[in-house]
C-alpha cells in the first residue's frame, strides 16, 4: 500500500507548523504577474559569436571559391603526401584498396552497367574535393592537412583524374579555373514534371497485369547476413 | 548573482569548446552497430526510474517512478514507463503462454500469444497509464520533493494489440454476463473485476509497446489496456479473463483502490481517473538555471477524453495564463503543454489547472479534501505548487 | 557508399538467369484472389479450453461464495498455520511486523487522523480474505495452502479481528453467513453527481484569491530519497 | 501437413503450460527497479539492429538497420532506430556543447544546449527519417531476404525541439540568403546545403526524441530535423549553421546523394522522399507460421505530406485490396496498414503500394527503372514484392 509517510509524519507535521511564513508571503507578492511572465524577447537567447570562433569552424570551401586558404602545392608534392597518408587505403594511383574508395578513373563508364563514380568520372566541382579532403581525410583525421598539402593532394587527384597536367601547381588563385568533365551533366530535381506519371487518382485494382512471373530472388543471389529464418508452419 | 538582463552576455575570449576543435570532431566515435539495441548517452545516467524505499516491505511489491522531470515530449520511453508489481515481474516464455476465456460464454476458449497476433482488428492507440495511487502520499501536504515521486506513476505509450470485444465475440457471452474479471500469470496472480460494457467498448488486448514487444515490467507477453481508468486494472501478464454476472470483490478492489472518505464510508469502483496537470519543469529535480526567457514544460491527461486547456499559474493560482498545448491531444492520452516566460529572478508559486473535452476542471487541494477529506490514498488529482526560489531551486509546496 | 553487392552480382545474376520459371508460374496462378484473401473467420481462432484446464486457473472466489472448494477449518488449526508460515511478516496476531501489512485490529479509525485498514476494520467480504491469502500467501509461495489450511486461516483473521469466537470453524457450507462489519460503509462511484462543481466552463481567470500562503512543504519533511538537486543560477 | 481448415484442433490433454501452474506465476519475480532503466525480454534478444558487412570498408562509416519484420505501431522505439554514421559516433559533453549561427545574418550567434532548450516556441512532432539510399542495394533486382535490409533504413521518431526558424530570425537573416549550410561535429563534420525556404518552414532543432534525451548515435545531444526529406540532410551532433546566398557542393550532396540516370545525366538535389511502403510481416525475417486467420502487417510514408490509402496485393500486382490504415496518420511520418487475410497454404505473391495526399501513387520497380535506370542507388521506393512459399517461407523477389 502506498500510503504517506507515516513513520516520517510526525516530524514532518510539527516541520510544517512552524514553515516560514513570512517567506512564503514573500514569494506570493513577488511572482511575476502571468502578463508579463509570457513577453519572451527571443533576442535574448544566444551570444554574438567572436570572428576567431567563426574562423575555427567555418572550414567549408564553395564552388566559387568561397572558403578557400591562402596557399598552394604541386601534383608532385601532392603525390608525396598522397603516397604517405592517403595511398594505404584509396590505392597508389586512387585505384582503391579492397572495399576503400576509389578515388581516379572510371571515364566513360557512366552509361554502363558498372558506372565507377570518381573525381574525375563523377564529381561535378573540384572545391568539394579540396572541402572534403580537408574536412575529413585521412578518414580518423581529418582537419590535420594543412592548406598546402591539401591544395597538393587535390592538385595529384585531378592529375591522377587526367584533368590537369604532371607540373600542376593548385592555388587559391588558380582553383576557379579547374572544371571538372561531369560537370555539365547534373540537373535539379525536375520530378515532379518528368515523373507526372505517377501521380494518379485511380490506381488500377482489378486485373491489372497479365501473367505474373519471378524474375529475380534475393535467396539466389544469397548475400544476406545470418541467411534468412525458415517458415515454421503448424 | 547573475545580471537581472537578459541579454547574454558577450564573450570577452574565445570559448574554449570551440577553439580548438574538441576532440570529437577530430577522431574516430565508435562503429554504427556498438550497440545493436542501443541505449542512452552516458551523460544521461541520472535518468532513470527510483524507488522510495520506505514506501513498502518488499520490492517485489512495490514501484519505480518515472523521471517525468527530465522527460519532454508526449511518449515515454519504453525503459522509463514507471513500475508497479505485487509480485515481482514475471519472466515469460513467449511460446508457452496461454490466455484462457471462460466463464458466461458459449465456448470457453485457450488463445497462443501467435493466436493474438492473427487476430483481425488489430489497433494501435495512445493511452496514458496512471496508477490510482500516483500522489497519494501527498494527501496530507507536501511530501516527496520532485514530480518523479509525486505524479512519476504515470507513462504514456502507443498500444498495439487487438480489442477485448473480439475476444469475448469469439467465445460468445451470455446475455446474463455483466462483469469480467482480469487475471494476470505473475505471483500475486493480480486480479480485477471490469464492467462488461467497458470491456466491450475500449479495452485492448496489447502485446506491443511504442513499436516493439511489451517490456517484461509491463506485462511481456500480453497486457490489458484500460484506457482512462486506474493502471491497476490494466493487468500485465494477462493469463485468464472470466465473464460473470456480478464483481468479484477481489483484494485490489475491495482493501486496496476503494477511497476512504472523511465521514469513514468508502467510494468504491472509481475507476475513471480524473483529468490532471504537473509542471514538470521546473520542478525541484529541475530547478530553473537561469534568468531570462526560460520554457514552461508539463502534461496534462484525463480519463474522460482529451484535453481540451491547460491554465499556468506563476503566483500560487491567483492568476492563470492558458498554456500553449504541443504535439497531439488524443483522448486519454498525455498531452503536453508549454509556457514560454521571462523570468526576473522573482519568488515563483508555479500551478497548472487541467481542462478536459467533458468541461471537468482540475480542483485545487482544498477543493479535494472539502468533498473527500485526507485519507483516500488514491485519485488525488489536485493541483501541485512548485515554489521556485530567487536562486532557481524549486520546491514542493502547498499553499492555502 | 551504399551501392548493390557488386561483388555477389556476377554469381547473383547467373542465378537469376536460371530462375525457376516453373515455380513462378505456379505461385501466380496459385494466388488467392484478394477478395478471398480477406474474408477472415474470427471464430477460427483459439482452441477449446478443457474443463481441467479452467479448473487449473479459475482459483477466485467470490462474495456469494462461487469459486470456494469443500473444505473447512478451525480458529485453532488455522492459529497453527498463521504462526508457521505467517507471523514472520504479519506478527502472531495479525498486527504486522515492521512494514508488512497489519491484518487485524484498527475498529473505530476510519474516521480519524491515521485510519487502520484491516480486514476486520475496513474489508467489506471475507470472500476477499480467502481469495486472496490463497492466491497470493505466503508471499513468494502462493497457491501454496490446501482449502482446509485456507479456511482455517481465514478463521483465526476473523477471530482476531473479533468477528467469530474461539470455537467457530469456518467452511463451504457457513462461509455466506460471515459478516464484516465495514460492509455497509461501501457505495458505488458518485464523482459526477457529489462533484458536480469540478465541472466549470469558466475557471477564474484573475484575482481568483486573496493572500497566497504556503502552509506545507516538503523540503522539511524530508523524506525524499537522494536528497534533492540544487539550483544552479548563472 | 496442417490440415487447411482454419479452426484449431480441440486439445486432446491438458496443455502443459497451463496444467500444473507455470513457475513465473508460484514464485516472485526481480524486484521493481531491477532495471532502473528497462531493457526488452530476453526472449526478443534477436530483435537488434544489424549490419551488411559487406557494404562498406568501415564499420564507423557503415549502417546498422531497423529490424522493421520485428515491430508493429507507428512509433520505432529509440534503441532500434537505424544508425548511418560516416566518422563513428561522436560522444559529445552536453555542457560543452555549442552551436554556432552565422554567415549572411546581422547577428552570428552561439548557442549553449540550455540556450536551445529556454527558446520560445518548443514544438513535439512526429516524422519518419528515411535515408535516401534505402533499397539502394535492390535496384539491379532482389537482393537482400529480409525487410531489415531492404527497407531498414527508416525510423519513425517523436522530435522535441525548437523551430530552426527562430534561431535564424534570431540572428536576423539578410535579404540575399537562398540556402543555409548544416553542418555536424562529429569526425566526418558532415554537411548539407538546405534550401532557406525549408530552413524557415517545418525544421526542427531537436534536443529529445521519443520522450527523452536525443540517443548518442542520433545526434545527442542536438539534431537537426528536416521533415520529409533524405535522411543524411537531418544532421547530426549539429553544430553550424552558414547561411548563404547558393549551395555548397559539398561531398554528400555532389559525389553522392545525387542520381545518376541511364543517360549518364545526374538529378541532384533531390531532397523529397517520394511515397513508398513495405509489408514488414510476412516478410523473409517475418515468415507465416499458420494456415487459416492471419494479419498482414506493413508501413508506408510520404515526404510530401500524409498517406491516404494502401493497396495491398496478393497475387503480384495483378489485383488489389485497400488495407486498413491503423493509428495516427500524421504528415511526414510512418504509417501503419494491416490486411486481416484468411491464408489456405497457396503461394502468394505479396505487394504493398502507398499513396499520399498529392496524389503520388508508389511505383512498381519496373516503371521506376524505366524513367530512372538501374544506377541511381538513392530513391528507390518501387513496389516491394515478398513471395510466400506453401510451407510459410518467404523471399524476397521481382516480379516482371
Ligand atoms: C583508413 C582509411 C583511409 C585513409 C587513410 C584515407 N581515406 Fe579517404 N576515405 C576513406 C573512407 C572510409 C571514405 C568514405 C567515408 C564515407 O563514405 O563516409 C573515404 C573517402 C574519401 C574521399 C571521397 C570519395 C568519394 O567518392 O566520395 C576522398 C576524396 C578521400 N577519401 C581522399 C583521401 C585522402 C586525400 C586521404 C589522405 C589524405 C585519405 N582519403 C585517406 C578511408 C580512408
Ligand atoms: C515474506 C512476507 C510475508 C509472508 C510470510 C506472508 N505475507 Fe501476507 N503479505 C505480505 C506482503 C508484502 C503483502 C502485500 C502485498 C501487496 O500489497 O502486493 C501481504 C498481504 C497480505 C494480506 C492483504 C493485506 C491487505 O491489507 O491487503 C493478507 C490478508 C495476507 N498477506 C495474509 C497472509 C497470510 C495468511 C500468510 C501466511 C499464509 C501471509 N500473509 C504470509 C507479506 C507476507
Ligand atoms: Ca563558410
Ligand atoms: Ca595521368
Ligand atoms: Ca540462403
Ligand atoms: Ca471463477
Ligand atoms: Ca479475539
Ligand atoms: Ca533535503
Ligand atoms: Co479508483
Ligand atoms: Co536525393
Amino acid at each position: 500500500e502506498l500510503a504517506p509517510a507515516a513513520q516520517k509524519g510526525e516530524a514532518g507535521k510539527k516541520a510544517q507548523a512552524k514553515a516560514e511564513k513570512g517567506k512564503a508571503q514573500q514569494a506570493v507578492n513577488a511572482a511575476a504577474p502571468a502578463a508579463a511572465a509570457t513577453a519572451v524577447k527571443v533576442a535574448a537567447l544566444g551570444r554574438p559569436a567572436l570572428a576567431e570562433e567563426i574562423a575555427a569552424w567555418d572550414i567549408d570551401v564553395r564552388p566559387d571559391g568561397q572558403g578557400l586558404p591562402e596557399g598552394k602545392g604541386s601534383v608532385k608534392e601532392g603525390e608525396e603526401v598522397f603516397l604517405e597518408q592517403c595511398a594505404a587505403c584509396h590505392g597508389e594511383f586512387g585505384e582503391g584498396a579492397g572495399r576503400w574508395p576509389v578515388l581516379a578513373g572510371g571515364a566513360g563508364t557512366l552509361k554502363s552497367e558498372r558506372p565507377e563514380k570518381t573525381i574525375g568520372s563523377f564529381w561535378p566541382d573540384a572545391s568539394t574535393a579540396y572541402d572534403y579532403i580537408h574536412r575529413a581525410m585521412p578518414f580518423g583525421n581529418g582537419q590535420s592537412l594543412t592548406a598546402d598539402q591539401t591544395y597538393a593532394i587535390v592538385a595529384y587527384l585531378l592529375n591522377l583524374n587526367d584533368v590537369v597536367k604532371d607540373d600542376f601547381v593548385l592555388s587559391k588563385e588558380n582553383f576557379a579555373k579547374v572544371k571538372l568533365p561531369n560537370q555539365p551533366n547534373f540537373f535539379d530535381d525536375d520530378r515532379e514534371t518528368t515523373e507526372k506519371a505517377f501521380w494518379n487518382a485511380n490506381p488500377c485494382m482489378k486485373n491489372c497485369t497479365g501473367e505474373v512471373k519471378v524474375i529475380s530472388r534475393a535467396r539466389i543471389l544469397d548475400v544476406t547476413p545470418d541467411g534468412e529464418q525458415k517458415g515454421n508452419l503448424e | 548573482a547573475a545580471p537581472l538582463s537578459a541579454v547574454a552576455a558577450r564573450a570577452a575570449a574565445p570559448d574554449p569548446n570551440i577553439v580548438p576543435v574538441p576532440d570529437w570532431t577530430k577522431t574516430l566515435g565508435v562503429g554504427v552497430n556498438n550497440n545493436p539495441y542501443g541505449v542512452p548517452s552516458k551523460f544521461e545516467k541520472d535518468v532513470v526510474r527510483r524507488e522510495v524505499e520506505w514506501l513498502t516491505a518488499s520490492r517485489e511489491s512495490s514501484v519505480s517512478f518515472t523521471p517525468l522531470y527530465a522527460l519532454d515530449g508526449v511518449i515515454t520511453p519504453n525503459g522509463l514507463c514507471f513500475v508497479r508489481h505485487h509480485g515481482g515481474e514475471a519472466e515469460i516464455d513467449p511460446d508457452k503462454y496461454r490466455f484462457m476465456i471462460h466463464g458466461l460464454v458459449d465456448k470457453p476458449l485457450v488463445f497462443t500469444l501467435d493466436d493474438i497476433k492473427r487476430m483481425p482488428g488489430r489497433v494501435n492507440r495512445a493511452y496514458f497509464l496512471e496508477c490510482a495511487a500516483n500522489s497519494g502520499m501527498e494527501w496530507r501536504g507536501a511530501q516527496l520533493n520532485g514530480c518523479q515521486f509525486t505524479h512519476g506513476m504515470i507513462h504514456n505509450v502507443f498500444y498495439t494489440g487487438v480489442p477485448l470485444r473480439a475476444f469475448l465475440d469469439a467465445a460468445g457471452v451470455k446475455t446474463s454476463a455483466k462483469w469480467v474479471l482480469a487475471e494476470g500469470a505473475d505471483a500475486s496472480v493480480m486480479t480485477r473485476s471490469i464492467p462488461l460494457h467497458k470491456a466491450l467498448d475500449d479495452c485492448l488486448v496489447a502485446f506491443a509497446m511504442n513499436g516493439e514487444a511489451l517490456r517484461p515490467e509491463q506485462g511481456y507477453p500480453v497486457r490489458l489496456v484500460v484506457p482512462g481508468w486506474e493502471g491497476n486494472m490494466w493487468v500485465k501478464w494477462l493469463r485468464r479473463l472470466e465473464v460473470g454476472d456480478q464483481p468479484w470483490a477481489q483484494r485490489e478492489e475491495t482493501a486496496k483502490y476503494t477511497d476512504l472518505l472523511a465521514d469513514g464510508r468508502s467510494r468504491r469502483y472509481t475507476f475513471i481517473m480524473d483529468a490532471k496537470s504537473v509542471v514538470t519543469s521546473p520542478s525541484p529535480q529541475a530547478p530553473l538555471k537561469h534568468k531570462g526567457p526560460n520554457v514552461l514544460s508539463g502534461i496534462a491527461w484525463s480519463g474522460r477524453g482529451t484535453i481540451k486547456r491547460v491554465d499556468v499559474s506563476l503566483d500560487g493560482g491567483r492568476n492563470w495564463t492558458t498554456a500553449r498545448i504541443e504535439g497531439p491531444a488524443m483522448p486519454m492520452a498525455m498531452t503536453r503543454f508549454y509556457l514560454d516566460f521571462d523570468w526576473d529572478g522573482r519568488e515563483l508559486l508555479v500551478q497548472s489547472r487541467a481542462m478536459d473535452e467533458t468541461g471537468y476542471v482540475q480542483p485545487s487541494k482544498a477543493e479535494l479534501r472539502k468533498v473527500r477529506g485526507e485519507n483516500s490514498i488514491y485519485h488525488n488529482n489536485g493541483i501541485q505548487t512548485w515554489l521556485v526560489h530567487g536562486n532557481g531551486e524549486t520546491e514542493n509546496v502547498e499553499v492555502g
